[in-house]
């Protein structure tokens, strides 16, 4: 797969169709991977890699790249294609000026899982089938791929490209049931004093580093409302439970009926926060008040919040756990 | 014994200009009483109210809050409601999803003529946040004296 | 008839059938249309109006329910969806569900059987009898 | 810092008896930024808005807080006092304290608690408050009129009338619409041609009113007062110009089997035509779908013919654009045509047929000379039987028809039973009816004339079927207040159909941004008070493209539509309300979601060019916000996540601080 | 040297918590070890190192200031400072111990800042060698000794139990108010374990990393290196580097109106965000890739230079685990530095 992807880099900025290609860029211990440009044969050969841990939705770096001028080649997942529709839906990116490489995806591995089982002292990680052996300083370790799947690969919603001008690997289905909301029934279906305390136990430990807005496709913004003295909400620090509420909540409201579900926000959480149960309670909300939608499946679908029925359920009636 | 201090709620209604403000003040002029813990902000439209402004009012101190426009329909600006509707909808569900009281947050449609619904509204919603007694998941001790 | 006993005959034929009587705007379209109109004691459009009184037990006991050919032209027609065709199959259900109600029994259909009844009414004919 | 100036007014006793309003002015003198601070009888009173002015001067205010009445009563007062001392009227604001507070509240040191909380919310208000002024824009002092019906003619006559400028765009040859179509009108019998005709010459001869015949609107831009509209002339290959209308074409033409779409193809007309005979551009058109010449390019008859040079078979469409400042929606309807209703047998008798065909059949200028005789085989009818409400008051739910009451059936339907009892007294005429509607001056007389004078048998119920059996109609009905069905062989069956509004209105709703209701009909602002102005500025209604009636209302809807857009064109600049949203560029990310949610099309994007950082400049897309067409909702302002869509007037900063003097510990 | 037999470590925590506050790293619901104040039946997590790093016991990441109340026209002004408490931290690794000296040279240094000065005195660090270091550390480059770790007491993990040494005054005093759980303790059992980590140590993957080219006077040198540019690129301008990293010192001061008054607090700053340093003229750096090079210039060679050659790094890794993209200290090193 990689090769491949390699061997069509070259192409690509060959015969003029890119003048870079964004992709992965090796680092220090195979899961340690920086999302990076390659303008050259040369710079991919040293530096491109794909692999189990190419983790990171490369989609929203073409928000910059597009200002940057020329033309990108981008390699992107099909969980990435959602997010580039829905950039694409938002004019944040100008379709024309990309091409884009869809890529099969069998799912990503979490080196926090690995970690789990025990390993330390990572210093090269192989495929091997439905395995990683792992080379650590302490020895040899052979974990089998679905241990270690990323959660959000574990409830992966799709495996289909929604967009892109080519394909490398076997195009994959929609996966109806993913079982992506079992956990936001396990939360509504607890009493909202249990839920008030797990919320509570996660999003205390939120350092406020913005790393899940930062990551986040859908959070765009030229500035962010947190970060703008003027808007009377801006906030550096989570001084307290209430500015750690506020900061979420307003998040993914903003993101409700935008957010592609790509799952990055809960990836690069310092703090290991499930936030993508804030955006997937959204989600799922959508689908059951105002029928199924997902964001970036169709980039000319009238997103949730930008349109009405006359019979929509009244907010008295779906404030509950069950509608 | 000792004389405990009655709780009162403080509660903050988002009236539309159109609707549900006519509508307290025909509660006024009908002299249809509410209890004074209930504090109108006038809105051009309930499509108006940010979730920030809900959100807003319970860390400066209230207990409940309460959003009332127009009948779905009757929008003075045709459509506002029906997209107030919305995100009311996801903003309570999501309140809801974090643990806080769903009682302490409301949707009412008022019309200019419903008067009696405004008070009685006001009313029912006063004492369900009452009997909730203070706003302390959604609260911010610095605005607390 | 109590009234309780009244209102669960109503309930029962309301639910069953899932009409909405109080969609009928008395327009008597359903009773224009059908075909078994003069057989009948009580027309379709009746039928709605009768349950929408509560007045079960005085269309049960009527033979008409026995003279729908369950055609569904009154369905097809109604301008309101009220579809009096449903109703009339509920209260029909209701009374041969009665055990031993049988308004006939199939042994009897042969000899009622003649040369100019519609294949569409021997069919519905025996949609009528419990098995 | 503002210098704020707090009255509290005491309404008399109406205030003063439940809020003591002296500890008020004392506890709001106490607020930061209040410079000035009483309390007075009566503000609204003539001394009580010197008071003001006089504190305004004296003080310096710079804004100014008045705790009385609600603002719906008195907030205009105040803003005008103020204004007139110089103080921007949008620094004031009104702290209701009679409504919410004395009026409400018994216990006075609650009330009054109540009463200081609200003023500092008006006070915390004011503070972020910032002098708005009403922008302008000019107005093109012209009207477009979509639709050349009564309701079109009836309205461009009126804006006419009152000097300004008015353009007809009419789909068909000709204007005159359904009205042109019919032979005598409700509950006076009186000929339609003998009214509206000399109406449609009045508008050929006005000066002020330009037609633009079998022409058609192909887009619309800008907003109110400043509308670019895109006309679509089509092609129909005879030089207006030119054609004197002398006819002799359209007599010559060899190509005779047109349907004749005026008289709902009972009879047939040539390619080239002119639709009636009063017609209004009085010219010639020829239907390129059966043109020989056209089609075969071997003809050429009425070119040769003609005198005047007006054929042009190589003509094309040309698009002409103008500019109005008002547009005005007359689209109308047709009646819905009952084919799907096989057990009343429109699509297979030709002895069935819907109330429009039946007022050609009776019409002198109609395909059998104003005698009536049924289709099939010319003879007179002896027995009619009148369908009414086919297609009208059905279910929701319901895929043939339309849920609501088509308002002029019954009325129509008595006028057709009394003329043929009258010319024709040896005929039968039967009216199936669910309820018989008259409410309208002189109907109820009329209709029960039809029963009373005329004997017209109106039977409560339902046709059920009709089917030809040798030349006879066997119709198949109820009487509901008999209990018997009846079986009546008739030789005409006329069915009442419903109205529905014209397929283009649709689109054309569309590009006027215009809204409509499920049934297509135009949406009013307000369906009491603004009944014919669309929600979206600047856009008017008229006649039955708003919604079903009849040729009185239609007329009144049109003069009334007229009086608004007269009202619109009479003012040289239109002033905005100045509470409009209003974008931050440097904030805004381009990414439409207000745009999704602004009911009135106010929101537009730009790529405009900005200073990047370290002296690069990027180009990105940003929303703006028209003023003019804004009506200050406010939907925008919370679609957008990053804030950079504000609402003047009531922003985000001053809610929130309302939010917080309410709150406040 | 003394020792703690296992079995004894509760009662150990016990006597400390019973006159001050003892934090150790827990494992929280995730797994991942935090700081948090002991009580009985508390257990110590295993794991290697804390998410966050120990500084937040004496730079927090939000702390009030002052305060002014106002009523009606009326200001005062507060002075919200209390006296602190004395507090334990237990279980400190070298890094962070090492981390303590960097920001005690920012914050004891004139002028003296009083709310960390006070909030040091009050402390005192246990720190705890490692054991079983992680891929990710690089403590070593920087002279650091994970087998040998400074604070007020030292602690080894061996066999027979804990070892303990006091290394300062508050150290003794420490372990003189526990003394009746201590015994007398074995340097060899502390040689050992340090040699078993020592050898640990210089198998890790990064234990070859070097600091050359890097450090005091390298300004000129690096500053316009174009490789800022390319390591940048990816930088998502979060603040989770700074957030976990133990050396950041970096704080906003804001004032927040709680409506009856102002709060000033002050809350760390990252040099990654875009209103870094904001000042009435804009942005001193207005790209991301000059905040980039400002934050690893300042621990490579800004510090450095201020400091007598001591790096602003101490290896802890928190940040090559913890950055959303992947980009850290050390490709920066490794690019920057080295060979080049």
């Amino acid at each position: 797969m990689q090769e491949m992807m390699k061997k069509r880099a070259t192409e690509l900025l060959a015969d003029g169709t890119c003048d870079r290609v964004l992709g992965w860029a090796v680092g220090d211990f195979v899961y340690d991977q920086t999302p990076a440009l390659f303008r050259t044969e040369e710079e991919l050969q040293k530096g491109f890699v794909y692999n189990g841990f190419s983790a990171a939705n490369l989609s929203k770096y073409l928000v910059k790249e597009c200002r940057a001028g020329g033309k990108i080649a981008v390699f992107l997942k099909p969980c990435d294609t959602y997010s580039f529709n829905q950039l694409m839906a938002e004019h944040r990116i100008k379709r024309e000026m990309i091409y884009v490489i869809g890529i099969a995806c069998d799912g990503k591995a979490d080196v926090e899982k690995l970690k789990e089982q025990g390993i330390d002292g990572i210093t090269d990680i192989k495929e091997s089938g439905d395995s990683y052996v792992v080379s650590t300083i302490y020895g040899d370790k052979t974990v089998k791929k679905a241990e270690v799947l990323a959660e959000r690969c574990v409830a992966c919603k799709s495996r289909k490209h929604m967009v892109y001008d080519e394909l490398i690997g076997e195009e994959g289905e929609v996966i109806a049931d993913s079982g992506r909301f079992d956990m936001v029934e396990k939360l509504e279906a607890m009493t909202p004093d249990e839920r008030y305390l797990f919320w509570r136990g996660e999003l205390s430990r939120c350092i406020r580093c913005n790393a899940c807005r930062n990551v986040c496709p859908a959070c765009t913004c030229e500035q962010c409302i947190f970060d703008n003295p003027r808007s009377g909400v801006s906030q550096k620090a989570a001084a307290n439970s209430f500015e750690e509420n506020m900061f979420h909540i307003i998040r993914a409201f903003h993101v409700a009926g935008r957010c592609t579900d790509c799952g990055e926000c809960s990836r690069v959480c310092p703090e290991n926060i499930p936030l993508h149960l804030l955006n997937r309670k959204f989600i799922k909300d959508v689908n059951t008040f105002y029928g199924d939608y997902q964001a970036g499946e169709d980039p000319a679908a009238k997103p949730p919040l930008g349109r009405y029925e006359k019979n929509d359920i009244e907010p008295g009636e779906a404030g509950g756990v069950k509608a | 014994m000792q004389d405990v201090k009655e709780f009162r709620p403080k509660i903050v209604a988002f009236c539309c200009n159109w609707c549900s403000y006519a509508g307290a003040d025909l509660a006024g002029s009908s002299r249809l009483a509410y209890p004074a813990d209930v504090k109108i902000i006038r809105v051009p439209c309930s499509c108006r109210v940010n979730p920030l402004f809900i959100l807003r009012a319970f860390q400066r101190g209230a207990d409940g809050v309460i959003m009332a426009g127009c009948h779905p329909g009757d929008c003075h600006y045709t459509s506002g409601n029906y997209f107030a509707r919305r995100r009311m909808t996801l903003l309570f569900s999501m309140l809801d999803y974090l643990g806080i009281e769903r009682e302490r947050t409301r949707v009412e449609w008022i019309s200019a003529a419903e008067g009696a619904k405004f008070s009685k509204t006001m009313n029912e919603f006063a004492a369900t946040v009452a009997a909730l007694g203070e706003n302390k998941r959604l609260e911010d001790l610095r605005c607390k004296k | 008839m109590s009234h309780d006993k009244k209102q669960a005959a109503l309930d029962e034929i309301l639910r069953s059938s899932g009409v909405d009587v109080r969609k009928c705007m008395r327009c008597g379209k359903c009773t224009a249309t059908c075909p078994a109109f003069d057989e009948m004691e009580y027309h379709p459009h009746q039928f709605v109006y009768m349950v929408e009184k509560g007045e079960i037990e005085k269309l049960a006991a009527s033979p008409s329910i026995f003279k729908c050919l369950s055609c569904f032209a009154c369905m097809e027609r109604c301008p309101r969806q009220v579809e009096p065709a449903k109703l009339i199959e509920a209260v029909r259900l209701s009374v041969i569900r009665e055990k031993g109600a049988n308004h006939l029994k199939p042994e009897q259909v042969p000899a009622l059987l003649d040369e100019d009844l519609p294949q569409q009414a021997i069919t519905s004919a025996f949609r009528k009898y419990s098995k | 810092m503002q210098r704020i100036g707090v009255f509290i007014c005491h309404c008399g006793t109406n205030i003063a008896a439940t809020v003591d309003v002296k500890a008020v002015a004392e506890a709001l003198g106490r607020e930061p930024g209040v410079v000035f601070s009483t309390d007075y009888q009566y503000m609204c009173s003539e001394s009580g808005q010197t008071l003001m002015r006089d504190a305004i001067r004296e003080h310096k205010l710079t804004g100014v807080v008045v705790c009385s009445c609600s603002p719906r009563m008195h907030e205009t007062t105040f803003r005008k006092a103020a204004e007139k001392e110089g103080l921007n009227p949008y620094m004031v604001e009104i702290a209701n304290i009679r409504e919410q507070v004395s009026w409400i509240h018994k216990d006075v040191a609650e009330a009054t608690e109540k009463a200081i909380i609200l003023g500092r919310a008006a006070i915390a208000k004011v503070h972020l408050n910032k002098p708005l002024k009403a922008g302008e824009s000019p107005v093109t002092k012209r009207a477009l009129v979509i639709g050349g019906g009564i309701a079109g003619i009836q309205t461009a006559l009126d804006i006419a009338e009152a000097g300004f400028e008015v353009d007809i765009v009419e789909k068909e040859p000709t204007i005159g619409g359904k009205m042109a179509q019919i032979d005598k009108t409700f509950p006076t019998l009186d000929c339609a041609a003998c009214i509206l005709t000399p109406k449609m010459v009045d508008v050929a001869q006005n000066e002020k009113i330009k037609i633009f015949s079998y022409s058609e609107v192909e887009s619309v831009k800008g907003f109110v007062g400043n509308f670019k509209v895109a006309i679509r002339k089509k092609a129909r290959y005879v030089d207006e110009e030119k054609c004197t209308g002398c006819g002799i074409c359209t007599e010559k033409c060899p190509q005779k089997k047109v349907p004749n779409e005026f008289n709902m193809g009972l009879d047939t007309r040539r390619a080239i035509y002119i639709p009636f005979a009063q017609a209004v551009p009085k010219v010639a058109t020829i239907d390129a779908n059966y043109c020989t010449m056209m089609k075969t390019g071997k003809c050429g008859v009425c070119q040769k013919l003609c005198g005047a040079g007006a054929i042009d078979y190589k003509q094309q469409d040309t698009i002409v654009e103008r500019e109005y400042g008002a547009i005005v929606a007359a689209t109308g309807f047709n009646p819905m045509k009952p084919t799907q209703y096989n057990e009343l047998g429109y699509a297979t008798c030709e002895d069935v047929v819907t109330s429009l065909e039946l007022e050609r059949l009776m019409n002198a200028a109609g395909p059998t000379a104003g005698t009536l005789l049924r289709p099939s085989d010319k003879k007179h009818p002896h027995t009619i039987v009148f369908v009414q409400c086919v297609g009208s008051r059905c279910d929701a739910e319901n895929e043939k028809g339309k849920p609501y009451c088509s308002k002029i059936c019954c009325m129509y339907t008595a006028k057709h039973a009394m003329l043929i009892r009258e010319k024709y007294p040896d005929t039968e005429v039967y009216v199936f009816y669910i309820d018989v509607r008259t409410p309208g001056k002189n109907f109820d007389e009329f209709y029960r004339r039809a029963v009373e004078q005329y004997g017209v048998h109106y039977v409560k119920g339902q046709v059920g079927k009709v089917v030809e059996e040798n030349g006879v109609l066997k119709v198949q009905a109820s009487d509901l207040l008999s209990g018997e069905q009846l079986h009546i062989d008739a030789d005409l069956v006329v069915l009442a159909t419903a109205v529905e509004p014209d397929k283009s209105a649709r689109s054309i709703a569309t590009m006027l941004t215009a809204s409509m209701d499920t049934n297509d009909f135009f949406t009013e602002a307000h369906a009491k008070l603004r009944p014919v102005e669309s929600p979206t500025a600047g856009i008017f209604l008229s006649g039955v493209c708003q919604g079903p009636k009849d040729i009185p209302e239609t007329v009144s809807q049109a003069s009334a539509a007229a009086a608004k857009v007269i009202g619109l064109l009479a003012k040289d600049k239109l002033t905005c309300n100045p509470c409009v949203a209003e974008s931050d560029e440097m904030l805004c990310n381009g990414c439409s979601s207000c745009e999704k949610v602004c009911p009135y099309g106010a929101i537009t994007y730009t790529d405009k060019e900005f200073r990047g950082p370290n002296r690069t400049t990027l180009i990105r897309r940003v929303a703006s916000v028209n003023p003019a067409v804004c009506q200050g909702c406010g939907a925008c302002t919370v679609a957008c996540p990053s804030g950079a869509m504000d609402l003047k007037g009531f922003s985000n900063r001053q809610i929130m601080a309302e939010v917080d003097a309410i709150c406040k510990m | 040297m003394k020792k703690l037999s296992s079995a004894k470590l509760n009662e150990f925590f016990a006597a400390i918590a019973a006159s001050r506050a003892l934090y150790l790293p827990v494992d929280n619901s995730r797994g991942k070890a935090e700081y948090k104040k002991w009580e009985a039946g508390v257990e110590m997590s295993r794991a290697l190192n804390t998410v966050r790093s120990a500084k937040d016991f004496f730079f927090p990441q939000t702390e009030n200031l002052m305060e002014f109340k106002m009523e009606g026209k009326k200001v005062e002004v507060v002075d919200t400072r209390s006296e602190a408490e004395d507090f334990v931290i237990f279980g400190v690794r070298a890094c962070d111990a090492a981390s303590f000296k960097i920001l005690d040279s920012v914050y004891l240094t004139d002028p003296v800042d009083s709310y960390y000065k006070t909030r040091r005195e009050h402390g005192v660090v246990v720190t705890l060698a490692c054991g079983k270091p992680a891929e990710t550390c690089f403590c070593g480059v920087f002279g650091i000794d994970a087998a040998n770790p400074e604070g007020d007491v030292t602690a080894w993990e061996t066999e027979g139990g804990l070892m303990l040494r006091a290394n300062t005054e508050k150290g003794e005093a420490l372990l003189e108010a526990t003394a009746a759980l201590l015994e007398e303790g074995d340097e060899a059992a502390v040689q050992a374990a340090q040699a078993k980590t020592r050898e640990i140590l210089k198998k890790l993957p990064l234990s070859d990393l070097s600091t050359e080219g890097l450090g005091v006077g390298k300004t000129a040198e690096l500053f316009d290196r174009p490789e800022w540019k390319t390591l940048s690129e990816a930088c998502l301008g979060c603040g989770t580097c700074t957030f976990v990293c133990p050396t950041c010192q970096c704080y906003d001061v804001r004032d927040f109106d709680t409506g009856n008054g102002i709060k000033r607090f002050r809350c760390w700053d990252s040099c990654m965000y875009s209103d870094f340093t904001l000042m009435a003229h804009g942005n001193s750096r207005n790209s991301q890739v000059e905040r980039f090079r400002q934050r690893f210039m300042h621990k490579l060679v800004y510090y450095p230079d201020r400091s007598g050659g001591t790096f602003g790094c101490v290896g802890c890794g928190r940040c090559l685990s913890r950055c959303p993209i992947s980009m850290n200290i050390v490709k920066v090193m490794k690019t920057m530095g080295g060979k080049n």
